[in-house]
């Protein structure tokens, strides 16, 4: 058994250069700062794919035997109760191993990107300390043994989101964004922890390996239906999902993400598009056996239609985007309405194909769709715009860029050989076993991505050339690299056996791609790029002719179905407009009224009698023998 | 009779002796030295304090007349005490203008006999003796009350004390009348035996009851105080509000006890009622006061509020609670009326919006009077606080939970009249601020007592374990 | 002991005199007045002291002397009180007592 | 002199040497030194404690000492220490160590505002080792008091109001105490014998249940009143929003703990049967507590109002946590006192250097401040997020215990009292965000602010004082929870 | 007779009184009151106690109401005559009289006073003894204590008369 307490290190050098950072407090120089970020990360991703190597590496390959869950580390943080302590610790399996890789790796490149992206920025080191921050925190999360600990590092995640989303502070969007992101997804973090609170008390843990495990405490009772003809448990999970709902801008917890886009766009590569909107696809995988099994998968369902819905708006709200992220953002949405319209789909079976495929999507995803921003990235660091509008026939100035966004887009819309066309083609093919709607809308969706997708590219790099300020020009060998790593990736990751090492039940499984299937992806795919390069590959009117023949439509459309208004009333009408200032009011005018009357009266009263001190000694007279009478005639009438 | 049974007057005798020695002292003196008297006269009576402290035995006089104990002897010894600092703080009054040279000795043999009456009316062992010892502690009184006699105020005071006495003591002699009738003696001893509850007796006992709460200022008994407290000159609205009130106080709490057992339902009711009115009443008409003088005064008549409660249990602790708690008002209401004084006659100013900024120019007499507000209103750690708490357990030890809580509800609306005082001299500031000014030596003496007192007759838990020994 | 009269009869006399003292020290407008009315009061009292020692308890002189006392008190209270009354009138050349409300409130 | 005492000697020292020393230098140097041994007192006293439980000591209480007061009475001096007591002490010490650095400048009548300053942390410090009722409740008012002057001389708006109004609310919480310590003490010695008023004795007795029933309601609400407790709390948004810095530091960060220590101590420990039968009653109060303090901070303009709000919001989640009777929910409370003790003395230490610098606390006059003040708006947005609960922060450790535990409650009613309360952590970071986005972020609002002083040396200082107890208690809690739940099993035991 | 004489004196003793309070000429209330007071002196000899008639009427009838009339005629002229207080005060004041009467006629009726049988002289001796015993029933302390008290109130009286004098001039 190989030792594998060094996973330690792997979150525990970010948080390291977090510190350092932080502390430094600014006073840092800034090539030391993003060197003390990268070669953090350097340590940690090769940490991390030592460790991969020598996990996976360690069954040989051929075996027929599960992945070990391994708990190397494990120590009570914070004792709750006896039965209840708040442990932390690292969980090793096959996921959490496939998560490391991912998150190291991708960070890695963006920390290396940033150098030259962010270079000359105001506020560097804090940059770089926040990065580390979030990559601490994702490790943390990917690893966590526990489900409070991964709450834990779920928060700090989200801390670390709206701090890079807010990093250009004095931008007014941005701090709206950052402060919506943070809020809309504490909203969902509290259905997450009062999740956690409902199961934890009945199942009587937090372990992972007990809340999973065929036997442990949840699994192994049946739960009687005591509310909406569901079980408690249900319930519990359909809260947490709603916590994972949010992180991963899931609908109708969704409009956040968009909006963080005012961030810098690394930090939308890493955050918003690669690692942390996917930890509530994570978090579901984390908990699959228990949503699977309470209460015949009824909270897959719920999994599996919000994914559905989420891939659908985001894809049609993607399409008439004019902000390059924003398009990459509701993207990014949709995608991960994939996986976890995948995960949803994973029947009971034994290969539950779906869980496979949608982590196989995530994996793929992570490194297309931080490609694709950090292309997008490379584009706004030439022209200083995310308007589409303003750009056009750019695969001259910016080749790099050119090619690598064409092997993301090609991999996003699913063409083969490029990666996402292995891990979309399973979840349709996982779809398509378990529940005919859904797999329409992932049939329906998959056209939809290649047309956006390509709209955006054919937007960009053909179409009209227009007048830029200066030339634009591609930044140096730190943002190429990563651009080239990852397209590297992005070209060969399909062919990674991903069934192998992840799957449901532990298991290797092969799958076979199945060409009917794939062959009808790849013809809606077509058909999506087809409709993208007729209508934007050079300037027509058509597209602006379309949209306005749909009218209100296309306005329901822009206006993202509305949704941000409702959130807006109701955060800002309602609660800050009307609780807020009721409880304000009620509490000045009533509450505190009540004290200040009763004090106010007590003095009015004083005044009022202080007239009865007449000065005249014979109403005093009065007064005193009126009381000796009163006295005696009460006795008298009393005895 | 034997003669030698005479000590057992101790005190009163070296009153009386002290006073003599005043009209000695009047006609043998130069006139032109009289003003020493107030320093002879203090010395005087700071001996004939220390005296009242040796220990001296149980026993009574002239048929029962006269009786004195160890409690009585510590009552009259916390009279004295009053007194003193009362004394103290004249000193400088006595010589000024409003009293006139040729009247300083008056003005000490009036308040030395006022308290002769105090020790009587204590020491009575009948009502006549009780009755004589009232009005010997109320007549001069009045007379003090009118000393300023080109103040009108000063007059008016007098006049309405001594009126508003002298029906007090009609309706109480009404009373002792009927209760004489249905107990057969006019010797406590004997009508003890001879009372019993009827109707007769019951209303002989609310007249005098009655007459005896108007000394005591308790609703709705008290109008007579604020005005006769404002007008009266300082030194006399101290006396009356310490000495005159505390003698009326102990003897209440003497007679309830010893005198009528018999009726403790009634006086138990009424003392209920009583309390919740005067300190209620009082803490309602002190809100708004905003002569310094008449503000202590309905102070003074909500103190006596809570004081009823140490009465209600009837025992030895709740007495005790009493005796203690009227030693540290001696010290608390004395250094407030201290420094109403001293600033009076220093400035003349005496209303409270004239305190304003009296922090920033005379620190020590402002802190003299944050300590005395803060132990009146009851705040730890000065003593005031274990006086009341003491006070509120007596109570709450005989059941009146209601009672305590109405009190210490009581408690609170008082704080915000002594904060008011406390408002003025340290948070706001003032455009003129009473100037600084150095007060004489005994006034000094006498407020550095209070403060002694305020801080540490609580902190320092053998005075109480004493007056407990001396009351059991 | 007086013959055929009762001590009730006796005290109710008092006691109306003393209320009728009572009512005079409440309207009349005049300090000396008041002052008469109080007299009027205590010697109410006096009676009624004297006649309970005499019909009650004549076994000794308690109320009696008490009686006695009274009256010497009382003197002694006009006394005083004509004094002030005095010094006021030289205040205010006045003894209505509506005058003497100077303090108040 | 035991270590206990000194801890009230010394700042009863303090005071004494402060009344001879003239300046605002001597006066501040001198309250540096006698807080500053204060705090190591207090560091001692932990380390010391630890040691001794360490050792296996496991008596109820250590560091006893008892001196009879006043002998016929049966009123002692006691004291003695239990981990949650320690670690309140501890808290004490530490605000109050910060209090007199945030206070460097006090100009006006300084030697009297540090005397004050101290006499207040001498009654919380009294409070927090005795063991009499008598005592504590003599403690606990001598707490109270100095805050009328410490507010009404020293603070500012509408001072002498909000000062009166504390002070006579305040006192008014501590009639109803009164009555409850008295009746305790009349109940004391059921069988006959010696009435006391000490609380592990009366700890041992099984008061009759009518008698609890009386007297829980008037002790619980009788803290209730400084714990802010939902509809009695009213004193504290205009008590805070006029105090001085320092004063609002340690009232909001120590003397509100008073309040929680209070009703746990006395009326859960000593009437733990009227308390698991009443409870209800006061959990929808304290629940209302937490849920109304959070929404009536959403509107507010004024910082010291936002921050008074939420502590009202967060004081109630105290005594919400110790109304649920288990271990694990006291465990909590404790920690909850802690952590905000901490955080909202430095909110208010944050917000009184701006104030300083600016002249208001409307956050809409602010905006972009980041810029300008870079360290106190980081540390600013530091105390938001401990004050929401971002792990890693002492507030997260604290209101995730009192969930956990509040929630292993078998009733469900107040399970789902619980889920109401936990809401209350979405809004906590809506007026917290608030907050910081219009006061913090943004372009700079008035150019008048666009130079600012940055943070002096003694301002850093006492931010460092309560910023790393906050980090360390949010990265490391545990020894801190085992010090407190080691000291929760007498107490729990009793339900 | 002594009855008939009792009610006779009564009567006068209650109209006088009544005359007193009512008077709106003050020096005329002085006389009647003089008469109360003789009235009294009058019911005192009736029962015996010559003593206490006697002092009532040395003290009383011979000082106080002429020190009484001195202080009407330094501080009004002869003919003054007073005003009336207001209604409501009047009626209140009537009320207050009338239920104390009240009260206090229904306790003196309504209690039941024991018979006595036994009926010793008033012997003058015997108080004269008793003034100056030291013992039960002896009067000794109190003649003391008021000597005090008249002596003080004298100081207290001429104090103030002295001080006028003493400004006037």
């Amino acid at each position: 058994m190989t030792n594998f307490d060094y996973a330690l290190w792997i979150p525990l050098l970010p948080f390291l250069s977090f510190l350092i950072l932080g502390l430094s407090a600014n006073k840092i120089k800034a090539r030391a700062a993003g060197l003390t970020g990268v070669l953090s990360l350097v340590l940690a991703t090769a940490l991390s794919l030592l460790l991969a190597w020598s996990y996976f590496g360690a069954h040989g390959g051929g075996h027929e035997q599960a992945y070990a869950a391994l708990q190397p580390l494990k120590w009570v943080w914070l004792r709750f109760t006896d039965t209840l302590p708040f442990e932390m610790g690292i969980l090793l399996d096959p996921l959490s191993v496939m998560m490391l890789v991912v998150v190291t790796l991708v960070s890695l490149m963006v920390h290396i990107y940033s150098l030259g992206y962010m270079k000359g920025e105001r506020g560097f080191a804090r940059y770089y300390a926040f990065l580390s921050l979030f990559t601490f925190a994702m490790l943390g999360l990917v690893l966590a043994n526990n489900i409070f600990q991964t709450y834990f590092f779920w928060e700090l995640v989200g801390v670390s989101s709206f701090l890079l989303i807010g990093f250009y502070y004095d931008r007014p969007s941005a701090v709206a964004a950052a402060k919506k992101a943070f809020i809309v997804t504490r909203f969902a973090d509290l259905g997450f922890l009062i999740g956690i609170l409902i199961l934890s008390y009945y199942a009587g843990t937090f372990d992972f390996a007990q809340l999973n495990a065929p036997d442990g405490p949840v699994l192994s009772k049946d739960w009687a239906p005591v509310f909406g003809g569901h079980s408690l448990m249900f319930w519990a999970l359909l809260l947490i999902f709603m916590g994972a709902a949010g992180k991963s801008a899931m609908f109708p917890l969704h409009i956040w993400l968009p909006d963080a886009m005012e961030g810098p766009t690394p930090v939308s590569a890493l955050i918003h598009a690669a690692t942390m909107v996917v930890a509530g696809v994570y978090l579901v995988a984390r908990l699959f056996p228990v949503y699977e099994l309470v209460d015949y998968g009824a909270a897959l369902q719920v999994v599996a239609w919000v994914g559905a819905i989420s891939a659908l708006l985001a894809a049609i709200m993607a399409m008439v985007q004019m902000d390059i992220k924003r398009v990459l953002a509701y993207s990014t949405m949709s995608q991960i309405g994939y996986m976890m319209l995948a995960l949803g789909v994973s029947d009971g079976g034994a290969d539950a194909l779906g869980y496979t495929a949608s982590l196989f999507h995530l994996f793929t995803h992570a490194f297309f769709k931080s490609l694709l921003f950090l292309g997008a990235g490379m584009i706004i660091h030439a022209l200083h715009t995310n308007d589409l509008r303003e750009m056009g026939n750019l695969r001259k100035h910016l080749p790099w860029t050119h090619w690598t966004f064409l092997i993301a887009c090609l991999a996003i819309s699913g063409i083969p050989p490029f990666s996402g066309f292995f891990s979309k083609d399973e979840i349709l093919a996982a779809a398509r076993e378990n529940h005919f709607w859904i797999f329409a809308i992932g049939y329906f969706v998959a056209g939809l991505t290649a047309f956006y997708m390509f709209r955006l590219y054919f937007t960009i790099f053909w179409g009209r050339e227009r007048q830029y300020s200066h030339k634009p020009h591609e930044g140096g060998w730190n943002m190429k690299l990563p651009l080239a790593f990852l397209a590297l990736i992005t070209l060969v990751a399909g062919f990674i056996p991903f069934g192998e090492f992840v799957s449901a039940d532990g298991l290797p499984h092969h799958s076979a791609l199945d060409w009917k299937l794939a062959g009808s992806s790849i013809g809606i795919a077509l058909i999506g790029i087809l409709a993208a390069m007729y209508l934007y590959s050079e300037y027509k009117q058509l597209p602006s002719q379309i949209a306005r023949s749909l009218g209100p439509l296309y306005r329901l459309v822009e206006r993202k179905f509305y949704i941000d208004d409702i959130y807006a009333f109701v955060a800002k009408r309602i609660m800050i407009d009307t609780i807020g200032a009721g409880v304000a009011w009620f509490d000045r005018h009533i509450v505190d009224g009540t004290m200040n009357l009763i004090g106010r009266t007590t003095l009015r009263l004083s005044s009022a009698i202080k007239g009865v001190q007449s000065g005249q000694v014979q109403h005093y007279a009065l007064a005193f023998l009126g009381g000796a009478l009163a006295l005696a005639v009460f006795f008298f009438f009393r005895s | 009779m034997d003669w030698q049974k005479l000590i057992l007057m101790r005190d009163e005798l070296s009153l009386t002796v002290l006073l003599l020695l005043l009209l000695v002292l009047e006609i043998a003196m130069d006139s032109r030295r009289k003003h020493q008297l107030p320093t002879i006269a203090l010395a005087l009576f700071a001996l004939h304090t220390a005296l009242g402290f040796l220990p001296l035995a149980s026993g009574h006089l002239f048929g029962g007349m006269f009786h004195t104990t160890p409690m009585l002897q510590l009552m009259k010894s916390i009279l004295n005490i009053g007194l003193l600092l009362v004394l103290l703080q004249a000193h400088a009054y006595v010589r000024s203008e409003w009293v006139g040279r040729e009247r300083i000795t008056e003005f000490y043999f009036l308040l030395f006999s006022s308290l002769l009456g105090a020790y009587f009316m204590i020491s009575a062992g009948d009502f006549l003796m009780f009755y004589l010892g009232l009005e010997l502690a109320s007549l001069p009184v009045a007379a003090l009350a009118a000393y300023e006699l080109s103040r009108q105020r000063s007059a008016e005071a007098g006049i309405k004390l001594v009126l508003s006495a002298a029906l007090a003591s009609g309706v109480l002699l009404l009373g002792i009348s009927f209760l004489y009738a249905t107990g057969g003696s006019m010797y406590f001893e004997d009508l003890q035996k001879g009372l019993s509850p009827n109707v007769l007796s019951v209303l002989g006992f609310l007249f005098f009851f009655s007459g005896l709460s108007f000394k005591i200022s308790l609703v709705p008994f008290h109008f007579w105080t604020a005005d006769v407290y404002e007008g009266a000159p300082i030194s006399v609205t101290s006396y009356l509000s310490v000495v005159s009130k505390g003698a009326a106080v102990f003897v209440l709490g003497i007679l309830l006890v010893q005198l009528f057992p018999l009726y403790a339902d009634i006086w138990r009711e009424i003392l209920v009622v009583i309390a919740i009115l005067t300190m209620t009443l009082g803490n309602l008409f002190a809100l708004r006061q905003t002569n310094m003088k008449r503000f202590l005064a309905f102070s003074s008549i909500a103190q006596a509020g809570f004081i009823l409660l140490g009465l209600l249990a009837g025992d030895s602790r709740g007495m005790t609670a009493v005796l203690y708690f009227v030693l540290i008002y001696a010290f608390s209401n004395l250094a407030a009326f201290g420094v109403v004084q001293a600033i009076a006659l220093h400035t003349g100013k005496e209303t409270m919006s004239e305190y304003e900024g009296l922090y920033r120019s005379n620190p020590r007499l402002s802190l003299v009077m944050l300590l005395a507000m803060f132990s009146l209103a009851g705040v730890p750690p000065v003593a005031g606080f274990f006086g009341k708490f003491f006070l509120f357990m007596s109570a709450a030890g005989a059941g009146y939970y209601g009672l305590v809580l109405v009190a210490v509800i009581n408690v609170v609306i008082s704080l915000y009249y002594y904060l008011l005082v406390i408002r003025a001299m340290f948070l706001r500031k003032s455009e003129q601020p009473i100037a600084h000014f150095v007060s004489d030596l005994p006034m000094r003496i006498s407020l550095v007592l209070c403060v002694a007192g305020i801080l540490f007759l609580g902190l320092y838990s053998p005075v109480y374990e004493w007056v407990l020994g001396l009351v059991l | 002991m007086i013959e055929g009269v009762s001590i009730q009869e006796i005290m109710a006399v008092s006691v109306i005199l003393f209320f009728i003292g009572v009512y005079g020290f409440l309207t009349r407008r005049n300090l000396i007045s008041i002052l008469i009315s109080l007299d009027l009061l205590l010697n109410a009292v006096a009676l009624n002291m004297a006649a309970i020692n005499r019909y009650l308890h004549p076994d000794n002189f308690q109320g009696h002397f008490f009686a006695v006392f009274i009256i010497a008190v009382a003197a002694a209270e006009v006394a005083v009180a004509i004094a002030i009354i005095v010094d006021l009138y030289r205040l205010i050349h006045s003894v209505d007592v509506e005058e003497v409300d100077k303090l108040k409130y | 002199m035991d270590i206990l005492t000194s801890l009230v000697v010394v700042p009863v020292l303090t005071v004494l040497a402060l009344f001879f020393v003239k300046g605002l230098r001597q006066a501040r140097a001198w309250a540096a030194i006698g807080t500053g041994i204060e705090l190591l007192l207090a560091i001692w006293l932990t380390v010391w404690y630890l040691q001794l439980r360490g050792a296996g000591h496991t008596e109820e209480m250590l560091f006893m000492r008892d001196v009879l007061w006043f002998k016929s009475l049966n009123i002692h001096y006691a004291i003695g220490v239990d981990g949650i007591s320690v670690a309140l002490i501890l808290l004490t010490a530490i605000v109050l160590f910060a209090g007199v650095f945030i206070s460097w400048h006090m100009q006006e009548l300084s030697k009297e505002f540090f005397i004050s300053l101290i006499v207040l942390g001498t009654g919380v410090f009294g409070f927090f080792i005795s063991l009499d009722l008598f005592t504590m409740f003599l403690f606990y008012e001598l707490a109270v008091i100095p805050m009328y002057l410490l507010i009404g001389i020293w603070g500012t708006g509408p001072r002498e109001y909000a000062a009166m109004k504390l002070t006579l609310m305040l006192m008014a919480g501590s009639a109803f105490l009164l009555v409850g310590i008295l009746g305790l003490y009349f109940n004391s010695a059921p069988g006959g014998g010696q009435l006391t008023f000490n609380i592990l004795e009366i700890a041992r007795l099984d008061l009759p249940m009518n008698m609890q029933r009386f007297l829980f309601p008037l002790i619980f609400m009788g803290f209730g009143v400084l714990g802010a407790l939902f509809p009695f709390h009213t004193w504290s948004p205009d008590g805070h929003a006029s105090a001085p810095t320092a004063v609002s530091m340690l009232h909001a960060g120590v003397l509100m703990k008073l309040g929680g220590y209070g009703a746990f101590r006395v009326a859960m420990y000593l009437l733990p049967a009227a308390a698991a039968e009443m409870s209800w009653i006061f959990i929808i109060l304290t629940a209302i507590s937490v849920l109304y303090g959070a929404f009536g901070a959403l509107r507010q303009t004024d910082l010291k109002y936002i921050n008074a709000y939420s502590s009202v919001s967060h004081c109630g989640l105290v005594l919400f946590a110790v109304l649920m009777l288990n271990k694990t929910s006291f465990d909590g409370a404790v920690l909850q006192m802690l952590s905000h003790g901490l955080m909202t003395a430095l909110f208010f230490a944050l917000i009184g250097m701006l104030y300083e610098r600016m002249h208001t606390r409307d956050i809409y006059k602010m905006g972009g401040l980041m810029k300008v003040l870079p360290v106190i708006s980081s540390v600013y947005v530091i105390a938001g997020l401990a004050s929401l609960g971002l792990p890693g922060l002492s507030g997260f450790v604290a209101e995730m215990t009192i969930f956990v535990g509040a929630f292993q409650h078998e009733d469900l009613f107040y399970r789902i009292a619980v889920i109401g309360s936990v809401s209350a952590i979405v809004v906590t970071a809506v007026y917290i965000l608030r907050a910081v986005g219009i006061m913090l972020m943004g372009p700079l609002k008035n150019p008048a602010f666009a130079d600012l002083p940055k943070a002096a040396w003694q301002e850093r200082l006492g931010i460092l004082l309560l910023l790393v107890p906050i980090a360390g208690m949010g990265l490391f809690p545990g020894w801190l929870s085992e010090m407190i739940m080691n000291s929760l099993d007498h107490i729990v035991a009793k339900f | 007779m002594e009855r008939l004489l009792f009610y006779l004196i009564a009567a006068s003793l209650i109209g006088f009184g009544l005359l007193t309070v009512t008077s709106r000429r003050i020096l005329r209330a002085a006389v009647y009151l003089f008469f109360v007071l003789a009235g009294m002196a009058a019911l005192y000899f009736l029962m015996g106690y010559n003593f206490l008639a006697a002092v009532q009427l040395v003290v009383y009838a011979g000082g106080v109401v002429v020190l009484i009339v001195f202080a009407i005629l330094l501080t009004h002229g002869i003919d003054h005559r007073l005003r009336l207080a207001p209604a409501g005060q009047m009626l209140a004041a009537l009320a207050l009289s009338l239920a104390g009467i009240g009260v206090s006629l229904f306790a003196i009726f309504s209690y039941d006073f024991p018979k006595v049988l036994r009926e010793p002289e008033v012997e003058m001796s015997a108080i004269g003894q008793q003034l100056l015993s030291t013992g039960k029933n002896g009067y000794l302390l109190p003649f003391e204590v008021i000597s005090i008290l008249l002596l003080a109130v004298m100081v207290g009286a001429i104090v103030i008369a002295k001080g006028r004098k003493m400004k006037n001039s």
